[in-house]
């Protein structure tokens, strides 16, 4: 049978073009009608180091990076020496062979060797480094049996028309290799369903997250850079005039969150973005926005911690520092996202969720989620939107009850302009008209009933939203739990267990807070074996389930090497635990 | 010129009696009334600190934050409304203390927003502990000894860093103050007013009568506001002579006027959302 | 029988000098052999406000400011009519009837009224309107047959002596009151066991944190003043030269931890103090302690949220702020002392835990613990310092590591200034000699190695703290659940129930983390009715003991309002439980 | 005079070819052996952003802290041990931006450490984006459509806020940047030396060439290093001409020669705890 699927490694040093390689291909990918899932594994340096991309190409929907590499693009010898060893039987390695020497005392039998004399092939259109890059995509689209138009599309559209020079130079050098892989080596035997009129986005969790946020009528945008975060800000400084969206790189994170509650406050739909270290220092502004009732989402992408910790690793590690953000008890919805595609629609409810009950939405994501490209085939603009309860003027002027004491906690809100509805937002306690309780007119039973009314809105969300699915057979040997990121690797790992006889379903926590405790108890309960796989040491989310349901799980895959989860090491756990 | 009692409200004021803040918060509502600007269009921010109780006491839109990030607020308020009139309202520890570096950027940014400082060169709230506007020497519940530091002069510090109006007022001149603040509020761009506000109960050193021996009116004296040299030589005057009155003020377009995001007017009048053939657009971008 | 205990409130505006006159009071009943307990309810606010001061001396060990007052000294007239309505029949009531107008028809049956002509009596000394307190407290210590001697010797001890004159005064006046007491009522039946010998200190929870910290040889603290921490900074200050301790106040909380942490990696035991919103601006750092492994102390006392909330109110709220801080996963170590004798032990106790497992250690305390008053009866300066592991020169310049991999997950660590050790502390994550992971020296196995030593020092600390032992009797009809300050109120409570014929056993945990989970789990499952008692709105301790034990707690006594538990509202709701 | 060797370590600065941060970490290395102290009694801290790296390239006691908050941690080991040399260096958006507030206040307070930044006027860390320091109309991924605030001039404030020796260096003149760094270590109290040091991969328009074709010395041009007036004017060139060198050097008390904790010497090498009798001496002022 042919193969329908392929996986594609690019290994090289920083500032080698790899992301950029790796994107073109996926594009190329999509236009040819194919399903992609690509994932760049980076380090916190700007040149050099060890950095490897890995694409996976097919007909069906994808839901990693993939196991084993079919073929391997090394881009200098170290990465070669680190990478090609390791190819399994019948795989390939492309590699310039004017610079890198591999030879089959090298390789395990039956890895197919693909030097290409960059050099000779590139020497036409000047001496650019990542010119290699292209030559072997050229070479490998061969081997795949891809259009070669659709490379020819993708170099145009990236370059675009200012760039003519460079455009054609790219593509010159992409036909030499493609040329000279058709005149040296044989294509293999992959016939995905190719369908060259179909053309999928290839979008990364932010960039979903971006598009999500422009949907739902953010008008505001404000971050500091930070790494897995920062590419929201670059999509967002760069669609501002078309979108119609005030973006303000601030001086550090807490004036960000500070500068959107303001934005809020004063009636825009208002985002910020960060991750973890960046998140800590917002955190005293999470309590404001509860207090004083501001609608605002903040995006936290985590990364491996403590601290600087491993900047451009994933890891889910920050559950309980968001879950635990600010002093005091106050409410605020948090939301994980589990895949490219839930990353747009989850940012749009974030808006309507903060904007209805008027409280902080923390999307989580992690590095893994925001910037692996994916495929997506279903985003729809029209996502609605629901400002929740403004108010109109009461005639009372001087006298708006801002904080008026309702049945679900929410009071009708007036925005900064609005006649006769003054009011001052306070951080200190105060009544229903904003009027502090925390100074000479100090109040215990107040207190008690402002507070109460803050925590009803957390009850009424919950009843809002959707409770967890078990997806999978209920009956199944093994339930699989996960959140945010760890999504895709668990169907995938659900499927591959299916295959082996083993029935596996998947609880997917969404809404970290307010917690399903009713739903997730009863589903987990019922379960046989649960296996919670996260990407952290300590098994948070674990944890929230015990501390919400008083279950506890007892097997746990955690990984905090910074690396995502592979399906293989999952499918591996999994088979242990179902036969256990 | 409208009446000042339009921006009044019911709440007292809970400063101590003779406490500088009172004479701010008159001077701003006088600087309102003066300019005729409607309390509805009127958002005054503050932080933390006995100074910064004061949108309370006020009538307008007011958004009382927490302690040295009333600027940002502001700012973000003022970056999607660009139509309100922004006032931000503080103490020293607030604004020159813990609140610094968000001051020191708007002010090279030249948001137009006014800010006052009601500097009274200690923690008033916290109940007395050395400010970074506290001179040299002065004892305080944290430097019973002394303290050891120079202190922030946010007269010359404005005015290195950008803002395009600089002043200072002094409690103890209420009219005075109130058309520093109705200047500030006038100018378009970043103005500070830095107001000489004693703190009667913990500030036993820089007291009214301390100041008024020193004090006297820039504007008497033929000061030059357009000359940055010289505000900054005057800058420097304090312990023999005290200046108040118009430092220095200048001409620099907006932050807002340059926003990208703003060129369609303000974001918080805009439709929301995307029209299926921008989604389009965008989203080929991807493709 | 004659009464052995008193509660005296005082009650009157900010800046009416209750808190002196209180802490007078107190010395004084101190000095008389007695113990006490006293607790000030104020507010935000300079001038003005409500605010009332309630002390509780007797011969017994005292565990809190008790219920209802014995005695109002009321200071004005809104107090007056505040207070007076409510005070109990048998109780009596001092105020300036000059200004203040109470009649019999304003109070309960039996209550009694002192009227203090003040002008009269302190005529001859000034027109110094705190003079007003200074009579009542004469008039009430002859009510109570107090010795006036001690009143003497307390002014002479408050003015020192360089205020002759305001000594006089103040003696004067007080005289002035004791004799007009003496000559116009009776003094009531209260007889404790009176002796002039003793005098306990009388120190608030920020005293003894303070005296501890400098017997564990602190030498360093940083602050940015924030109630209800500041007490502590102001103390250190006080004291800096004559205790060879440096004290920075700081431009904000992170400049404060991270100066500490400064001074800490130097070789100085240092420690900083805050409160809940200081404590989330510290949050980033916390984790940078923790990857570095430096030892630091960081107390948070914590009062009304969320945000600036009830600034000068207490609660138990930041629990998972603190559990939570800083992105990832790390050790730290969370100790909750729950009495003013603990808060002094517990604070040596970090010094010595931070150096040993070189991490930060942080200390909850909260407005109530912090600020009231209490009679101290064992400080002991001899506190017994651990530093812990010290490197010596290995003779293998440049090649320290810093983070060698051992058993317990410490390694021994050098200071700057030793020969031969220099080496780099790093956030980001670290090989053992301190070079970075995170760049182009990427090595997921060591990042695992390095993790896992890290947290190993939690299972070895866990080993090391003692676990919570049950007070009182193993098989009570009920079993109390607290943390931090409602330790003293709990206590009191078992009494009164056992006196009710209900037995009550207590469990105090002290030991936030590092979790006891097995010992928690062991006594809980044997409790028979369990009620857990917490200043906060959801049960955050309660929440926690479910995480780590499974243990849902169905019973609880939940408060926000700002005030501290009174003994009676806790036996009610014990009694309630008892019997159900 | 020490071999330069002594200050080197195996591990290899992990910039890009051409980063102007190498001539840095050299002139770091070359002002110690110039003033033969030795590494362990240096303390390198540093922050985050590749600038902030090194302290790892160093041979001497090292902390590479958290963004922004390299000063705080650098003048708590100074607070305790004044006997270390302490270094802080780092970049402009490390200590431009996050970090200004600490800067601006330890200027103030006189803290007798060297500050270096490796102002390259960009975010290279994260890629390129805008820092505090990326002059006005810049394009970069923050600001596709340029820059529209004004610069930070981190010579101007440190002049007006109270740093005691303020310098600026540049990385293509090397050693009279190792000059400006060993100045700055041998000057007792703060010293800033802001060092122009090009990022060759994120910052088109701040490079080697545009700044050669600016740069003079401020020793050639018989600027007097003094007069803070002077300084102050000097701290204003830039587009036409930019100086390098001393803008400004002065003679005050440092913050730790003040500081009462410190009487009886470093508080490091002091006992640990309280005697039994000056434990009773404190619990008696509570009975
Ligand atoms: C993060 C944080 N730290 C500390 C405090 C405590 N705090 C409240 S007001 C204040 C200082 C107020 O001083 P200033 O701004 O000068 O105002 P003033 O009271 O003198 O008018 C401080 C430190 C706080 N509210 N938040
Ligand atoms: C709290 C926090 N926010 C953001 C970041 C991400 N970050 C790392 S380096 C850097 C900027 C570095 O710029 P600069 O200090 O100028 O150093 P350079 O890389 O240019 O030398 C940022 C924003 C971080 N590490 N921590
Ligand atoms: S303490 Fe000082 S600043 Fe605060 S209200 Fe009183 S006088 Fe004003
Ligand atoms: S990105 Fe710029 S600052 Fe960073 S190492 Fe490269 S050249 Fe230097
Ligand atoms: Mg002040
Ligand atoms: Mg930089």
């Amino acid at each position: 049978m042919p193969k329908t699927e392929v996986v594609v490694r690019i290994a090289g040093a920083a500032g080698d073009g790899i992301a950029s390689t790796g994107e073109s291909f996926a594009r190329v990918a999509s236009r040819s009608g194919l399903h992609v899932f690509a994932y760049n594994s980076y380090q916190s340096v700007i040149r050099g180091g060890f950095v490897w991309l890995q694409v996976r190409a097919g007909d069906k929907k994808i839901y990693s990076q993939g196991d084993e590499p079919d073929f391997l693009i090394a881009l200098n010898q170290d990465e070669a020496s680190r990478h090609g060893p390791a190819m399994p039987s019948g795989s390939g390695i492309f590699y310039n062979s004017d610079k890198i020497k591999i030879d089959n005392s090298m390789v395990k039998e039956r890895v197919k060797l693909y030097p290409l004399p960059i050099k000779d092939l590139s020497v036409k259109y000047g001496q650019n480094p990542v010119m290699q890059n292209t030559v072997a995509l050229g070479a490998l689209t061969k081997i795949l049996m891809m259009n070669f138009d659709m490379v020819v599309s993708v170099i145009k559209d990236t370059f675009g028309d200012k760039n003519k020079a460079i455009v054609d130079a790219n593509i010159g050098v992409a036909q030499a290799g493609y040329d000279y892989a058709s005149s040296h080596w044989e294509s293999i035997n992959f016939s995905p369903k190719y369908d060259y009129d179909s053309r999928r986005p290839v979008l990364t969790g932010n960039q979903a997250i971006s598009l999500g946020a422009a949907a739902a009528g953010c008008k505001f945008y404000s971050a500091y850079p930070m790494t897995p975060a920062t590419s929201i800000l670059h999509w967002m400084a760069a669609h501002s005039e078309k979108c119609g969206i005030v973006v303000k790189q601030m001086e550090d994170e807490i004036s960000v969150l500070n500068m959107t509650i303001g934005a809020g406050f004063a009636g825009a739909r208002a985002m910020c973005g960060t991750s973890g270290g960046g998140f800590a220092l917002m955190t005293e502004a999470v309590g404001l926005a509860a207090i004083t009732e501001t609608p605002v989402v903040i995006v936290t992408s985590q990364r491996g911690g403590p601290s600087t910790g491993l900047p451009t690793k994933t890891e889910q590690g920050d559950l309980f520092q968001v879950l635990g953000a600010s002093q005091g008890d106050y409410p605020k919805i948090v939301i994980a996202p589990s895949t490219v595609e839930d990353c747009f629609y989850a940012t749009a409810e974030a808006f309507n969720l903060a904007e209805r009950y008027q409280l902080p939405v923390i999307l989580m994501s992690d590095l893994y989620l925001s910037e692996h490209m994916e495929t997506v085939s279903n985003i729809n603009f029209n996502v609605g939107i629901d400002r929740g309860l403004i108010a109109t003027s009461n005639g009372n002027d001087g006298h708006f009850k801002r904080y008026a004491f309702t049945e679900n906690g929410v009071s009708p809100r007036s925005l900064p302009g609005m006649e006769g509805l003054t009011h001052v937002a306070a951080s200190d306690d105060h009544d229903e008209t904003g009027a502090l309780i925390s100074d000479a007119l100090t109040n215990e039973e107040t207190r008690v009933r402002i507070m109460d009314k803050r925590m009803r809105k957390m009850q009424y969300a919950l009843k809002e939203l959707p409770p967890p699915k078990l997806l999978g057979p209920p009956d199944a040997d093994i339930t699989l739990v996960g959140w945010g990121s760890t999504y895709s690797v668990l169907r995938e790992t659900a499927d591959v267990l299916a295959k082996n006889g083993v029935t596996a379903n998947h609880l997917q926590i969404r809404y970290i807070w307010p917690f399903h405790d009713e739903a997730v108890e009863k589903i987990l309960s019922n379960a046989k074996r649960i296996l919670d796989v996260e990407g952290n040491y300590s098994g948070q989310l674990a944890k929230l389930i015990r501390m919400e349901t008083g279950i506890k799980i007892e097997r746990k895959l955690l990984k905090y090497d910074g690396e995502p989860f592979y399906p293989n090491q999952v499918v591996k756990k999994a088979m242990e635990v179902a036969k256990a | 010129m409208r009446d000042v009692s339009m921006y009044k409200v019911e709440t007292k004021a809970t400063w101590c009696p003779g406490c500088g803040d009172f004479a701010v918060l008159r001077g701003i509502q006088m600087a309102l009334a003066a300019l005729e600007i409607n309390p509805n269009d009127v958002l005054v921010v503050s932080g933390i600190g006995c100074s910064s109780n004061l949108p309370g006491f006020l009538k307008s839109y007011g958004f009382h934050g927490i302690h040295g990030r009333a600027i940002p607020v502001a700012t973000g308020a003022k970056l999607v409304n660009p139509d309100l009139n922004v006032i931000v309202a503080g103490g020293d520890g607030d604004g020159y203390g813990i609140g610094l570096n968000h001051w020191v950027h708007a002010m090279r940014r030249n948001f137009d927003i006014t800010y006052i400082v009601m500097n009274n060169q200690i923690y008033g709230l916290t109940t007395g502990q050395a400010s970074p506007t506290t001179e040299k020497g002065q004892r305080s519940k944290s430097t019973p000894a002394g303290v050891i530091e120079l202190p922030i002069n946010p007269i010359s510090m404005a005015l290195v860093t950008g803002s395009t109006f600089v002043a200072r007022a002094f409690s103890g001149d209420a009219d005075h103050l109130a058309k520093m603040v109705e200047l500030g509020i006038k100018h378009k761009g970043f103005s500070l007013v830095d107001v000489l506000s004693p703190c009667v109960t913990y500030n036993k050193h820089n007291t009214y009568q301390w100041f008024r021996e020193r004090i006297y009116r820039l504007e008497d004296n033929g000061h030059n506001t357009k000359n940055l040299d010289d505000a900054i030589k005057k800058s420097y005057e304090w312990d023999a002579k005290i200046p108040i009155g118009v430092f220095y003020e200048t001409d620099r377009t907006t932050y807002e006027d340059e926003e990208p995001g703003l060129k369609r007017g303000p974001v918080v009048s805009q439709p929301l959302g995307i029209s299926q053939e921008l989604g389009k657009e965008l989203l080929e971008e991807f493709e």
